[in-house]
C-alpha cells in the first residue's frame, strides 16, 4: 500500500476563489492510501515545495498528489521536488483543479465537488504508480549521411567540423549531386561549380569524413544511437586508393559512344570515365554495361595505359558493416519523366528540352562548352519559349504529374531567361506562366529584373501544344491577359519539369522505418517545430528528400540537420522517456498486432523459452519493446488482445482506477 | 450428406501415417452419442479404423487445436480442414500461432453440418441412432419405435446455410473437388437488426444475452481466441469473469470478446455452434465484419496469410464515427 | 421548459498534446462548460482502450467522449487514425446493441481550440442530459 | 440571378465538372483548335459557369464552334474537363422550345459534295433535341 500525501494548492484566489480548498484536502484525507493531506497558498513556490519535501520525510510518503494547475504547467516542477525529497519523480500525480475546474466553473459547491472527484481520481492513480527509471543506451559517435549532393555535403561538413566522424554514401561515382550540373545559381548568379567544388574538396580533405562513392545502403538495423548499417560498395573495377585520376585510361578507351549521364545524354563518354573534371573522389569508374573487356574479355587497353596499375577487372562488390549513432537522409530529387506529356513533343524533337538539360547547354563545362546551340543542328536559337509548371500542380486524377508546386522552377526559369537575354540580346525569350511564385530574399526583385531590365516576355497562360515543323517548333499558347491565342515559331522550347524524390528514397524509408507521404517525400516529425527530424528517432532529413527546395533552403536545412545530429552525438548516453510500452511475455501471443500499429518500429519479436508447469520447456514468439525507440503513444496497448502490452505511467489499471474514481 | 466418405479419410490418414509423412492425425472420434463428435489425436492405424469418424456432425474447427497440439508434439500432425476451417488456419498463421512446418493440412469438401439443437427440436431428446438416407437423416430415439425422417437441409447449422466459401484457402493436399467462394446472404440478419429502432435492438439483445451463463464455451471454441492468457481470466485486466447477473456484465463480455476478435474473426461460426444457450453470437462478429467491409473496403480475415487486419491499419481519409451514423441515417 | 433533475456524469478522455491542452486553454480563457465533465489525461487518443469506455458506462457514466488531435496532427503521427477506426467500430457496435448513439462521441480538438473544447462539452452534456440516466449500460452491482 | 444560380447548378450537375478545380492556367484555350472561331474560349466557359454568368454563353455562337475534339479535356492539368461544360451549356440551349440549332429542313441547304455525310449526321444529332 502506498503512503500518499495530498497537497491542495490555492493558487492565490485562482483556485480558492471557486473551490473550497479546505474541504478538498479534508475530503481526500479519507481516500485509500492517503496518510497526509493539506492545502497551501502557492504549492509551486519555494515554501510550498519545501512543505512537500518535509511532509515526505515526516510521513514517509511514497506517493504525492498535487491538486493544482495543469500538469502541463507544473508536473515537471513537482517531479523535481519529489526527486529532491528522495522519491522517485514518477510517483507524483497532478489533479488539474485550476484550468479544468476552478476557471471553468462558477459556483463554489460545484467547483469543490468536482475538485474532490478529480483529487480522488489522482489518488486512485497514484496508488497504482510504480517508480520508473528512464532507460539509457550508449551512442555510437559516428554519423551516416545518405546522399552526396549539396545537402549531404553540407550536413557532413558541419558534423565533421564539430569533431564527429561522418560517412557519406553516394550511389554515383562522384559526390556533387544536381548542383554540380547547374550553371549559375539564382538570385545572385554566382556559378554553381565555383561555390560547390571547393566544398567537395573540403569533404575529400576532411579527416573526419569518409566517402563511399558508387555505393548504396543495403541494410539498416538497430535504433537511435545504435544503428547497424551494411553499405554495398559497387565494383568500379578501379582501385580507388591507387587511381590518380590522370585520365589516361579515359582518353585511350576505344568505347567512346556511351551516353553521358552527367550531360543528360546530350553527348557521349567512354566506357571508363570520370564524370567531370572536379569529381570527388577523382577516380575512374568502368561502366560494366559498355566495357568490352568486362563484357567479352576483349580489350584491356585501360589496364595497359594505367601507369599506377589501378585497373582491376576482377573487382567484386564489397559489403562494409559500420555502426552509426545517427543517420541523415539526403537522397535529393530528379526531374520527372516527360513521356506522358506528348503535347510538348519532348520525345519528337531534340529541340524540346528540360530545364536541367538547358543548364548543361549553357554550362561552360557542358556539351557545347557553354555556347547556346540547338541540340538538333547546333544553330543558335533566335526564339526561345520557356514553359512553366510542366507536371507540377496537376490534379491527382490527371495521373501524369504531381499535385504539388515544385517550388524552384519559377526562379530558375527567370534565371535562364535572363542569362539568355544577357548573352544573346537578339534572342526573343517568352516565359509562359500560370503564377510567378517568388517568395524568398531578393527573389521577386530578380524576376522583375528579368522582365524590366532584360526584356523577357512573360505571358500569363499555358502552352497548349508544341509541333515540330521544318526546323521550327510551332508553339500554340494562350495569352490570358490579352485574351488571344498565340502562335509562335520557336527554335528551342524549355520545359520546367516538376521534380520528384529520388527513386531510392522509398526502399530506404522502408529500411529506416521512416514514414513518407504519398509523393514519396520523407515526413518530418513535426511540420513546423521539428522540420529536419524524421518521426523515427535518430533519423534526420536534409534537402529535397523532404520536399522541393532551392539551394539556400537546402543548405540551411542541411545545417539544421547537422546541428541535430551533433546534439545527439554529443551525448554519451541517451536517456529515454520512461513512460514507454512494455510487454508481459508470459501473456504475449506473438501475434504481431502491436508491431503493425507502432509508428516507430520499436517492437520486435524474439523466440523465448518458457518453463511449463509440467517441467517441459516451450519456445514461444514474444514481443519486445525497445525503450530507446518507443515514444509512449500506447497504440500497441489497445491493439494487443491479451493485454500483454501496457504503458508505463498510463497503465490500463491506472486509467481504469481513474474511471472508477470518477464514476463513483 | 458428405460427398467424401469416412473410409476415404481413414485410408488417407493411414497411408500418410505409414509412409512417415505425419506422426499423428488430428481427427474426429465418436462421442457418447452419434452427434457429439469429439476431437482426438490418432497415432496408429488401428486407432483410426476403430474410432475415426466423419459424418454430418463433424463441425469442430480444428485450426484452433493446432496451437496447443503442435506445441506439445514433436512430430508432424495431419489435420483435415473443411473450407471454412482453412480461413482460421491462415489467420492463425498470420498471427504466428503455430508453425506451418509442423502441420500437414488436407483440405476436404464439406456439404454443411447438422445443428444438433435444430435436430432435437424435430426428434425430441433421447437420440440413440442416426443413419443417412439419401437427402434425409433417419433418427431413432429411445422413445419411439420407428425412426424419424428429417431432411438434411432443414437441420443445417446457421453458418452452413449462409456458407461463405466452399473454397479451401490453405492446404498441402486436397481431397475431392475444389469449390468456389460463395455470395452468401450472411449479413442479411445483421441488416435486419440494424433496421430496428434502438429500443427494439436493445430488447432483442437483452433477450438474447440475458440467457448467457458465462460458461465461456464461445471463447474456448473460437479459433481467434488463442490468447496465452485471456483478459477474462486475468484478475489484473479489470474485466475478469464475474457471475452472470442479468445486467450489463454479459453485454460487456460479449462486446469485448467480439471487439478483441474484430478484424481477425473469419466468421467460422464456432461461437454460435457451441453456445449451449443458443445465443446467435455470430451476429456480433458479423456486425463488425459488415461494418469493416462498409467502412474500409471488403476484407476477409484468413483469405491470405500475412494480410493486415483493418483495425491495425488506417487511411488518412477514413470515416469519422459520426459519419458512420449519418450515412446509415441517409441509407435508412 | 422541462426540468431535468438528473445531472449526467461524463467521462472525457483527452490526449495530452492537443485536446488536454485545448481544455487547459478553455480554462485560461474562462470558457464555461458543465462540471459534469471529468477529464482523464492519456498520452494519445490511441491509448483509449474500448474496455475503458465500457468500464465507464458499466460504472454509471452517462456519456463518454474521446478527444484527440485532428487527423494529420497526431503527436505520434498515426495514433488518432487508429482511434478513429477503433471508435467507429465500437460506437457502431454499441448502437447495434440498442445503446443511444449520443452517449458516445469522438472529437478532434487542437491545443488552440479552447473555444471548440468548451462548445463541444456544452453540446455533449446537453445531448446526454436530454437522454437521461444511463440505464442500458450500467452494471447494477457497480452502482453505489 | 436566382434563375442563373439554378442554371449554373444544372450545368455543373449535368456536366459532372467541378469548375472550382480550375487554376486558371489557360492550357485549355491554348490547345483549342477552334479558338479563333470562338467568342468565348474554353477557359472562359469554366470561369463564367463558375461565376454564374451563363446567359452570354447560352446566346453565343461559340457553343457550336466547339469541335468536341476534347483536346482541352486531355491536356487540362487539373482534370477540369472544359468540353463537358461546353456540351452541357449547349444542351441547355437546344433543349429550349424552338431553339434547335438544326432542323431537318436545314439539311438540304447544307449538302455539299465535299462534306462527309457522317459530319451532317453527327451535327444533326448534336445540334437538335
Amino acid at each position: 500500500m502506498q503512503r500518499v500525501g495530498v497537497f491542495v494548492c490555492w493558487c492565490g484566489s485562482n483556485i480558492a476563489g471557486t473551490v473550497d480548498v479546505e474541504a478538498v484536502s479534508e475530503a481526500l484525507k479519507n481516500e485509500p492510501g492517503v496518510v497526509f493531506s493539506t492545502n497551501y497558498q502557492y504549492m509551486c513556490s519555494q515554501a510550498g515545495q519545501d512543505m512537500i519535501k518535509e511532509a515526505v520525510k515526516e510521513h514517509n510518503l511514497t506517493g504525492i498528489v498535487v491538486c493544482s494547475c495543469s500538469p502541463r504547467m507544473h508536473e515537471a516542477t513537482f517531479r523535481k521536488t519529489a526527486a529532491a525529497a528522495g522519491l522517485n519523480p514518477y510517483m507524483v500525480e497532478i489533479a488539474n483543479i485550476r484550468e479544468q475546474c476552478s476557471w471553468v466553473h462558477k459556483d463554489i459547491p460545484t467547483g469543490t465537488e468536482k475538485a474532490i472527484i478529480l483529487g480522488k481520481a489522482a489518488v486512485a492513480k497514484v496508488n497504482l504508480n510504480t517508480p520508473l527509471t528512464p532507460g539509457e543506451s550508449p551512442v555510437t559517435k559516428r554519423a551516416l549521411v545518405i546522399g552526396g549532393g549539396i545537402a549531404g555535403i553540407q550536413t557532413a561538413l558541419d558534423i565533421a567540423d564539430a569533431g564527429f566522424p561522418v560517412d557519406i554514401v553516394e550511389k554515383k561515382p562522384t559526390i556533387g549531386g544536381k548542383m554540380a550540373q547547374l550553371d549559375k545559381t539564382f538570385p545572385t548568379l554566382d556559378c554553381a561549380a565555383c561555390i560547390l567544388t571547393p566544398k567537395m574538396v573540403d569533404v575529400a580533405q576532411n579527416e573526419n569524413i569518409r566517402i563511399f562513392s558508387y555505393s548504396e545502403v543495403s541494410e539498416i538495423k538497430g535504433f537511435v544511437g545504435n544503428f547497424d548499417v551494411t553499405i554495398k560498395k559497387n565494383a568500379r573495377f578501379v582501385k580507388e586508393d591507387i587511381c590518380t585520376g590522370c585520365g589516361a585510361c579515359v582518353e585511350k578507351c576505344p568505347m567512346k559512344r556511351v551516353p553521358n549521364e552527367f550531360n543528360l545524354g546530350m553527348d557521349n563518354r567512354s566506357a571508363i570515365y570520370i564524370p567531370f573534371a572536379q569529381a570527388v573522389p577523382k577516380v575512374a569508374t568502368i561502366d560494366p554495361n559498355s566495357c568490352n573487356m568486362l563484357k567479352n574479355g576483349k580489350c584491356g587497353l585501360c589496364a595497359k595505359v594505367c601507369a599506377a596499375g589501378a585497373i582491376d577487372y576482377t573487382q567484386k562488390d564489397e559489403y562494409i558493416n559500420e555502426k552509426y549513432g545517427a543517420i541523415v537522409v539526403a537522397t535529393g530529387f530528379n526531374p520527372i519523366s516527360m513521356d506522358k506529356f506528348d503535347e510538348f513533343s519532348y520525345n519528337q524533337s531534340k529541340d524540346v528540352i528540360t530545364s536541367l538539360e538547358f543548364e548543361r547547354l549553357t554550362n561552360a563545362a557542358g556539351p557545347t562548352a557553354g555556347h547556346l546551340e540547338r541540340p538538333s543542328d547546333g544553330k543558335s536559337p533566335k526564339t526561345i519559349v520557356f514553359v512553366q509548371c510542366v507536371g507540377s500542380r496537376c490534379d491527382a486524377c490527371a495521373e501524369k504529374g504531381k499535385e504539388y508546386c515544385s517550388k524552384i522552377c519559377c526562379m530558375y526559369t527567370a534565371k535562364h531567361a535572363m542569362l539568355v537575354r544577357d548573352k544573346y540580346p537578339d534572342t526573343e525569350v517568352y516565359v509562359f506562366y500560370i503564377d510567378v511564385r517568388t517568395p524568398g530574399k531578393n527573389f521577386d526583385e530578380f524576376y522583375r529584373r528579368a522582365v524590366e531590365e532584360y526584356g523577357v516576355k512573360y505571358v500569363k497562360g499555358m502552352v497548349g501544344k508544341v509541333t515540330p515543323e521544318g526546323d521550327k517548333l510551332k508553339v500554340q499558347a494562350s495569352d490570358l491577359i490579352e485574351g488571344k491565342q498565340l502562335h509562335i515559331d520557336a527554335d528551342l522550347v524549355v520545359l520546367a519539369a516538376a521534380i520528384e524524390p529520388d527513386k531510392s528514397a522509398r526502399p530506404l524509408a522502408t529500411m529506416l522505418t521512416a514514414s513518407m507521404d504519398t509523393n514519396d517525400f520523407f515526413t518530418e516529425a513535426h511540420p513546423k517545430l521539428r522540420p529536419v527530424e524524421s518521426p523515427t528517432a535518430g533519423v534526420f532529413l536534409s534537402g529535397a528528400c523532404q520536399g522541393p527546395k532551392d539551394i539556400p533552403e537546402t543548405v540551411s536545412q542541411a545545417g539544421a540537420a547537422a546541428s541535430k545530429v551533433i546534439g545527439l552525438l554529443a551525448k554519451d548516453k541517451l536517456t529515454g522517456n520512461p513512460c514507454v510500452a512494455h510487454s508481459n511475455e508470459l501473456m504475449c501471443n506473438g501475434c504481431s498486432s502491436c508491431e503493425r500499429v507502432c509508428p516507430y518500429g520499436a517492437i520486435t519479436y524474439e523466440d523465448k523459452e518458457f518453463r511449463m508447469p509440467d517441467r517441459t520447456t516451450k519456445i514461444r514468439r514474444v514481443a519486445k519493446v525497445n525503450p530507446a525507440v518507443c515514444q509512449g503513444c500506447g497504440a500497441c496497448t489497445v491493439a494487443c488482445p491479451s493485454g500483454a502490452m501496457d504503458l508505463n505511467g498510463f497503465a490500463s489499471n491506472q486509467i481504469m482506477a481513474e474511471v472508477d474514481a470518477i464514476c463513483k | 450428406m458428405q460427398k467424401i466418405t469416412q473410409n476415404q479419410l481413414i485410408e488417407k490418414a493411414a497411408s500418410l501415417l505409414s509412409d512417415g509423412t505425419v506422426n499423428a492425425v488430428l481427427g474426429w472420434s465418436r462421442g457418447e452419442f452419434g452427434y457429439d463428435v469429439t476431437p482426438k489425436m490418432f497415432k496408429t492405424e488401428e486407432d483410426l479404423k476403430e474410432n475415426f469418424v466423419w459424418n454430418d456432425f463433424c463441425g469442430v474447427n480444428f485450426s484452433k487445436y493446432l496451437v496447443s497440439k503442435t506445441d506439445r508434439f514433436d512430430g508432424k500432425i495431419l489435420v483435415f480442414l473443411k473450407p471454412c476451417d482453412t480461413y482460421s488456419f491462415n489467420q492463425l498463421l498470420t498471427e504466428h500461432r503455430f508453425e506451418r512446418e509442423k502441420v500437414y493440412a488436407v483440405g476436404i469438401p464439406c456439404e454443411g453440418m447438422v445443428d444438433v439443437i435444430k435436430l432435437k427440436a424435430v426428434t425430441g431428446e433421447g437420440i440413440s441412432e442416426i443413419k443417412e438416407d439419401g437427402e434425409n437423416l433417419l433418427v431413432t430415439t429411445i422413445y419411439e419405435d420407428a425412426p424419424v425422417k428429417v431432411a438434411f437441409k432443414d437441420v443445417l447449422l446457421e453458418r452452413c446455410i449462409n456458407c461463405k466459401s466452399k473454397k479451401h484457402v490453405a492446404y498441402d493436399e486436397l481431397m475431392g473437388d475444389e469449390g468456389e467462394v460463395i455470395e452468401s446472404k450472411r449479413f442479411d440478419e445483421v441488416a435486419k437488426i440494424e433496421a430496428m429502432t434502438p429500443d427494439e435492438r436493445f430488447a432483442f439483445w437483452q433477450n438474447e444475452l440475458s440467457r448467457c451463463i458465462r460458461c465461456n464455451a464461445c471463447r474456448d471454441a473460437c479459433p481467434a481466441c488463442t490468447c496465452e492468457k485471456c483478459v477474462f481470466d486475468n484478475p489484473q485486466s479489470g474485466v475478469e469473469n464475474k457471475a452472470p447477473a442479468n445486467s450489463f456484465e454479459e453485454k460487456m463480455f460479449h462486446i469485448i470478446r467480439a471487439y478483441h476478435v474484430a478484424g481477425r474473426c473469419t466468421d467460422c461460426g464456432e461461437c454460435s455452434r457451441v453456445c449451449p444457450q443458443n445465443i446467435p453470437l455470430h451476429l456480433l462478429n458479423r456486425k463488425f465484419i459488415k461494418d469493416i467491409n462498409e467502412f474500409y473496403g471488403e476484407y476477409q480475415a484468413g483469405a491470405e496469410v500475412g494480410s493486415r487486419a483493418p483495425l491495425v491499419d488506417y487511411t488518412t481519409e477514413d470515416l469519422e464515427p459520426g459519419e458512420v451514423f449519418d450515412r446509415r441515417d441517409i441509407d435508412a | 421548459m422541462q426540468v431535468n433533475e438528473h445531472k449526467p456524469l461524463i467521462v472525457a478522455f483527452c490526449c495530452n498534446w492537443c485536446s488536454y491542452a485545448g481544455a487547459d486553454l478553455a480554462g485560461n480563457n474562462r470558457l464555461n462548460y458543465p462540471a459534469d465533465v471529468k477529464i482523464i489525461r492519456v498520452p494519445c487518443s490511441c491509448r483509449v482502450n474500448p474496455m475503458f469506455v465500457l468500464r465507464a458506462f458499466q460504472r454509471g457514466a452517462d456519456g463518454v467522449i474521446i478527444c484527440g488531435c485532428h487527423p494529420g496532427d497526431c503527436h505520434y503521427t498515426s495514433g488518432n487514425y487508429y482511434t478513429r477506426r477503433r471508435m467507429a467500430a465500437l460506437f457502431s457496435m454499441l448502437d447495434f446493441l440498442g445503446i443511444e448513439r449520443e452517449r458516445t462521441r469522438l472529437e478532434w480538438v487542437s491545443a488552440a481550440e479552447g473555444a471548440k473544447f468548451a462548445a463541444t462539452m456544452n453540446d455533449f452534456v446537453e445531448k446526454v442530459t436530454a437522454l437521461g440516466e444511463n440505464k442500458r449500460l450500467e452494471d447494477l452491482r457497480c452502482k453505489r | 440571378m436566382e434563375n442563373n444560380k439554378y442554371l449554373r447548378e444544372e450545368i455543373i450537375r449535368e456536366s459532372g465538372v467541378n469548375p472550382k478545380k480550375c487554376m486558371k492556367c489557360g492550357k485549355c484555350s491554348a490547345t483549342c483548335p477552334a479558338y479563333d472561331e470562338m467568342e468565348y474560349h474554353p477557359h472562359q466557359f469554366v470561369s463564367m459557369v463558375e461565376s454564374g454568368d451563363i446567359m452570354p454563353l447560352l446566346n453565343s455562337e461559340s457553343l457550336y464552334k466547339c469541335l468536341s475534339c476534347f483536346a482541352c479535356i486531355e491536356r487540362c492539368p487539373r482534370g477540369v474537363e472544359p468540353a463537358k461544360l461546353v456540351e452541357a451549356v449547349r444542351l441547355s440551349a437546344i433543349r429550349k422550345q424552338g431553339e434547335n440549332r438544326m432542323t431537318a429542313n436545314d439539311v438540304p441547304a447544307l449538302l455539299d459534295e465535299e462534306i462527309p455525310q457522317q459530319l451532317l449526321v453527327s451535327a444533326f444529332r448534336k445540334y437538335s433535341k
